[in-house]
């Protein structure tokens, strides 16, 4: 496959995302589309957006794609849950979860206990906040009967945030901070990073195929990968081409260019790894994920980190 | 009217139940992952097995609904008549009550939760938001159609305004004001479940089913949807009832403890919805 | 002819926008008489009744009820239409007693008129139906009972029996002579019906086309009790064409 | 009439203004942050000023609503005409009919997408699955209330019993049919909007609506907010439209060209809502 | 009296579950001619028509038209009934041709002759309105238009002037008269009116209360045309009180 492939002989491939609509975190398949790393690999790449977060696995199972972004949560459910699904990179390579506070709210790790105690605590009941809030409330010394936990799939935590109607929020940094420029308030959000306060440093999503896709397809899903890593590397080197492809490829997406473009800037750091490498999966990382998930029974039992990843489709080097 | 009413209860249980059939038959011959649909059985075990988890909170979700609906039903009851009675009143109000149906609800949801907190209320207000209107539509209607020279004669008897509203106004409209209700009680479960959606205390229904969905337990999923969808049969069911029992005249010859029965059932806009009631 | 002056109108009218529907008319009811009005279409009989029964305000005149004036006022007549306006949520004896229900609570005597009256009148086995169990004639009848337990002296008959067809007319006719005879009260009687209006009446009022104002008064000589032979008695026919002479003018 | 047309419609335009000025009011008075509620002229700006942007997601939606509307009122019709033709068809499909209303519909959407795919095909479901209900509701009652004798008498009359269908039956259930339609047409867009969140190719006004959101661009999802009520109160105003043009005897005395004019509306359950042609 | 049979009914009888709406009955009506038939409410003249319309298939007997049997088969007659039954969305001249549209296409003749005859018989200027701008009186004449184009020989009228008032039913009655002798059609007429019943027939059949059949089946000797004189005239009113006679029995 790859360099020689013309137009008439491109491999078409869906790819959906983990959300119903594009964001920024969609800036390395954009960009990978734009710079010709897709049709360099032989691809033809379409992206596709599901009703809901949690399709996105189901859509792989079904083949309504064959390339998918999920959290790695998920990935520990699909797999629990028997879906035969392979996360075969990161996306990004650490946590970036975090509580947050109105500018000039005093939150730091040592004082949690104080802090927190007796206060709402926003979360959209996403599957990855659930998980990583018990480590935070245990860390802090607090039940979660000390705390009232606020769940609004369909709200906004910043609004509520900065209305007043709760105390913190949860959620990550790069969405988070991009969303609170778009307020206008003056002043920086008190962020403390959920690594800081107990919770595990392991990635948040991953790349994900079917079993018997890979198998079947080893090459496409190398030929994927390679484009993709091509295009995640080219829009850390320049972010705001990037973000500016993305505006051009989703121009009425709701999304203004800062937005993008902060949101870009605050997910580079957590895209690499300690030594600088992109995409490579650890045992531990999903060992901790399973582990967490199972102490809050998300999960009915921990598989061998091999259930869930493999680096074995990712480019050399 | 023996064999109509068995019919009448058999039928409709039929062709539900061939519904579950051709829903068992398609999991079954396209052989769907449970994961992405469960068989119907599955769908039911994961409510029954889960009972104690899940009563409560359908207790909360009937809450609301009910709650809702109350609200609703009073508001559009009382816009109802405002708007037959005061004609200002009418022209200044019908234009916003259409357009609060116009608004997307789900584009609602979330500015009610800010502006009235994480309580009960915002799904209350939602409930309500939707139950309103039917009920003033049709009351608004069946008030204008009151048979005035029905009022002229009250009115020659001595009757005051407030006694003629009471005793002839409202009872002429009991049959639109009961398919606005009907209408209303057969959405208010949906409008419940948005409210619960977005103003979570992290303890509903709609958030388990969310849970349950972001957990790939598909079963769960399928089988909220039916508690959620016989939530809202039921209370429909219950207002139908209601109506049966308040509106006798409408299928009896003879006051109650009386024997025989007319088949005429006299509601407007469902009118063949009362399942179990009607004779054919 | 009776004695002693139960209604009396001066120079009531009304015009409603460009339309005279009453020129000024004049006209004295004594107690106990039944007086019959027959007029053409439109020729302002049932606006001459919504006068008296207080539902309009004359736009000139005067209506006086025994010795008060109730110009504008209501509730001292019984009023029945050709629609027998029953409320069909309530049963037969509920819908006999609803005059009372619209001004008072209703008292255990009131439902005992209301069962002895039904009873007396053929409709006692009925009274715990709804009024879409009986037919147009009986509907009628309890229309009329209603109005009669409202025990005013003055009933104002608007086309009662105008929707029934003419058998259950004629045995409606019979019915409501004797009603009278035992209540002694005085009824006012709009017909279209030639026929109608000289079986029942003592007393024969003409109305003009519009602008409508009386006529003719014609005493009726017909004795009492009437049977269906009166109907085509000399007296009766004589009367008739005299009435119907005036209604269709150089036709007859 | 001309007075009354005018009044008819500046009053519901009055009010609608009063509705901005409360909102204005609010928000000056509370000194409501932007990012909680913008003030309409920002809301309006938003809109405005994307104009170029907005456009082809508003014909998008537009597009949605009227294909799903269009396929809703003709299943609506269909099953109304099956249900009230065939006494079988009626016991059969008249609970599932209920349920399908019953079940929250924002529960149906994501399996919907997973059958139907990313297409315009869910989203067009999804609206009729909204727009078929009060069609076949008020259809089948409408039928069932045909005068017998007029049935009767097309068939003395040696009609077909096809004629008899189109002739007679189906004008005289035009009445209900247009109040069925007129309901569906204003939660049209609404179900176009659960359909767009559900089933995006990125590029939808629900979801620039979601993003704008996230964005903490409270004036565009207002401004989106007010777009999608006006498309379904333009989509509700045509039907109004067509029936106005379609049932000229309910307000004509002479057939079209005629001068002369009546009051009286005909249509049924939103009998009060034929703004800007009813005189008062 | 008439020559030529065109309506033969032999032995016609029909029975709804428990109720023997019809006993069987014979008639025979020339053609030309104009029959009506009186009888107590529920005794089947409306079975009668609509056995004879084939509406309804009689339990036994024959129903022959010319020299045809029709027994069960519709397409035959013209109807009418008391509810004029005109459709709200059609223009008065589209009402008149409304049986030609049930059948087949409407052509130019179609609606030539509609508006020939809704000019001839006064409501030329209203072709264009809908039925909701009538009066009760227009709409029944409409109703009567749209049967007579029909072109059948035979119209069956079943009480059309039951529903309006008195002096409007007088009108239409004389109105009929007129176009009857117009058209030359057959004319069997349902009325509950035994003036109604004298003032326009050849010949006035009495039924019987249920079972319906034949009590007696009267020559109307009084000459045409007829005026509103009539109804005073000493051979009317006699022919009057021998049909009272019969439907009221000992009342009379
Ligand atoms: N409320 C009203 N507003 C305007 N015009 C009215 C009103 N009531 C009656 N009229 C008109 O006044 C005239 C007399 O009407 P009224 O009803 O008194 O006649 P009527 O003699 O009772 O006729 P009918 O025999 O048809 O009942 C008619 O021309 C009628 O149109
Ligand atoms: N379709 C039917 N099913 C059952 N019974 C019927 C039906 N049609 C008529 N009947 C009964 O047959 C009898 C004769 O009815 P029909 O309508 O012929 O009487 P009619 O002489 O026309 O009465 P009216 O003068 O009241 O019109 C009545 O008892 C009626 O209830
Ligand atoms: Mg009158
Ligand atoms: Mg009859």
């Amino acid at each position: 496959s790859g360099a020689f492939a013309s137009g008439a002989s491109l491999k078409p491939v869906t790819f959906a995302y983990d959300f119903p609509g594009p964001d920024f975190e969609l800036i390395p398949l954009v960009v990978a589309q734009d710079q010709g790393y897709f049709k360099a690999q032989g691809l033809n790449v379409t992206v596709k957006f599901p009703p809901d977060t949690s399709t996105t696995t189901k859509m792989l199972t079904t083949n309504a794609a064959q390339f998918g972004f999920i959290t790695t949560t998920d990935m520990g459910v699909a797999v629990n849950a028997g879906a035969p699904v392979l996360s075969v990179a990161n996306y990004s390579m650490s946590n970036n979860w975090a509580l947050f506070a109105k500018p000039g709210t005093s939150l730091s790790a040592a004082a949690l206990h104080t802090t927190l105690k007796g206060k709402k605590i926003f979360s959209y009941g996403d599957t990855w906040t659930e998980s990583m809030l018990p480590f935070v409330l245990k860390y802090a010394h607090l039940t979660n009967s000390q705390v009232k936990i606020i769940t609004d799939p369909t709200g906004n935590d910043l609004t509520d945030l900065l209305a007043g109607r709760v105390n913190f929020s949860t959620s990550t940094t790069n969405y988070e901070i991009a969303g609170f420029d778009g307020s206008k308030v003056k002043g920086h959000l008190s962020e403390l990073l959920g690594t800081a306060a107990g919770a595990p440093n392991i990635p948040i999503w991953v790349y994900a195929v079917t079993k018997s896709y890979a198998a079947a397809n080893p090459s496409t899903v190398k030929a994927f990968l390679a484009a993709v890593k091509l295009g995640t590397e080219w829009a850390v080197k320049n972010p705001t081409k990037a973000a500016s492809e993305f505006d051009k490829a989703y121009p009425r997406s709701g999304y203004t260019n800062a937005y993008n473009l902060t949101g870009w800037r605050l997910t580079v750091p957590f895209l690499t790894n300690s030594s600088g490498q992109y995409f490579t999966q650890t045992n531990a990382q999903w060992s901790t994920l399973a582990h967490a998930l199972k102490s809050i029974s998300l999960i009915s039992k921990v598989s061998p980190p091999s259930a869930y990843y493999t680096n074995k489709y990712q480019p050399k080097g | 009217m023996k064999r109509g009413l068995l019919f009448n209860l058999v039928v409709p249980l039929v062709s539900l139940g061939l519904l579950l059939l051709v829903w068992q038959a398609i999991v079954v011959v396209f052989n769907v992952a449970p994961y992405v649909a469960p068989r119907p059985l599955e769908a039911i075990q994961s409510v029954t097995g889960n009972w104690s988890i899940l009563w409560p909170l359908i207790l909360g979700t009937v809450r609301e609904t009910v709650y809702g609906f109350f609200c609703g039903a009073a508001l559009g009851l009382l816009l109802g008549v405002a708007m037959a009675k005061i004609p200002f009143v009418q022209q200044l109000f019908y234009p916003v009550v259409l357009v609060s149906q116009a608004v997307p609800i789900i584009a609602l949801a979330a500015p009610l939760v800010l502006i009235l907190g994480f309580s009960i209320t915002p799904k209350v207000v939602i409930v309500a938001w939707i139950v309103f209107f039917p009920v003033t539509v049709n009351v608004l209607d069946g008030l204008n159609h009151v048979d005035q020279d029905l009022v002229s004669l009250a009115r020659v008897y001595g009757a005051s305004r407030w006694r003629t509203f009471v005793l002839i106004e409202i009872p002429a409209t009991s049959s639109p004001l009961f398919s606005g209700l009907k209408i209303g009680a057969m959405y208010a479960v949906t409008g419940a479940i948005i409210g619960e959606l977005a103003a979570g205390d992290g303890n509903s229904l709609a958030l388990y089913q969310e849970h349950a969905n972001a957990n790939l337990n598909t079963a769960a999923v399928y089988g909220t949807t039916i508690v959620m969808t016989i939530i809202g049969i039921a209370w429909f069911l219950l207002v139908v009832g209601v109506e049966i029992w308040a509106t006798p005249w409408q299928r009896r010859t003879v006051a109650r403890r009386g024997l025989r029965h007319r088949g005429r059932g006299g509601a407007r806009l469902l009118d063949g919805a009362n399942i179990g009631a009607r004779s054919t | 002819m009776p004695t002693h002056a139960l209604l009396e109108l001066r120079e009531i009218s009304k015009v409603f926008g460009e339309t005279v529907a009453l020129a000024p008319t004049s006209l004295t009811i004594s107690q106990g008489s039944f007086v019959a009005i027959v007029g053409p279409s439109g020729c302002g009989k049932s606006t001459l009744f919504n006068v008296i029964a207080g539902l309009l305000k004359p736009d000139a005149g005067e209506v006086r009820l025994g010795d008060s004036v109730v110009t504008g006022a209501t509730g001292h007549v019984g009023y029945m239409l050709q629609k027998d306006l029953l409320v069909p949520w309530r049963t037969v004896i509920d819908n006999i007693t609803m005059a009372a229900r619209l001004t008072r609570r209703v008292t255990a005597e009131d439902r005992e008129e209301a069962r002895r009256v039904a009873e007396q009148y053929g409709l006692g086995e009925f009274l715990r139906h709804y009024p879409s169990a009986l037919s147009g004639g009986m509907r009628q009848r309890v229309a009329f009972m209603r109005t009669l337990v409202t025990h005013q002296q003055l009933l104002l008959l608007d086309e009662p029996f105008g929707a029934l067809d003419a058998q259950t007319r004629l045995e409606m006719q019979q019915w409501l002579l004797q009603v009278w005879r035992d209540t002694d009260r005085t009824v006012l009687f709009i017909t279209h019906d030639v026929d109608e209006s000289i079986f029942l009446s003592d007393r024969v009022i003409v109305m003009s086309p519009r602008p409508g104002r009386i006529l003719a008064d014609f005493a009726n000589p017909l004795p009492r009790p009437r049977t269906v032979a009166d109907l085509t008695n000399p007296t009766f026919i004589e009367l008739k064409s005299r009435v119907m002479s005036l209604l269709h003018g150089s036709n007859a």
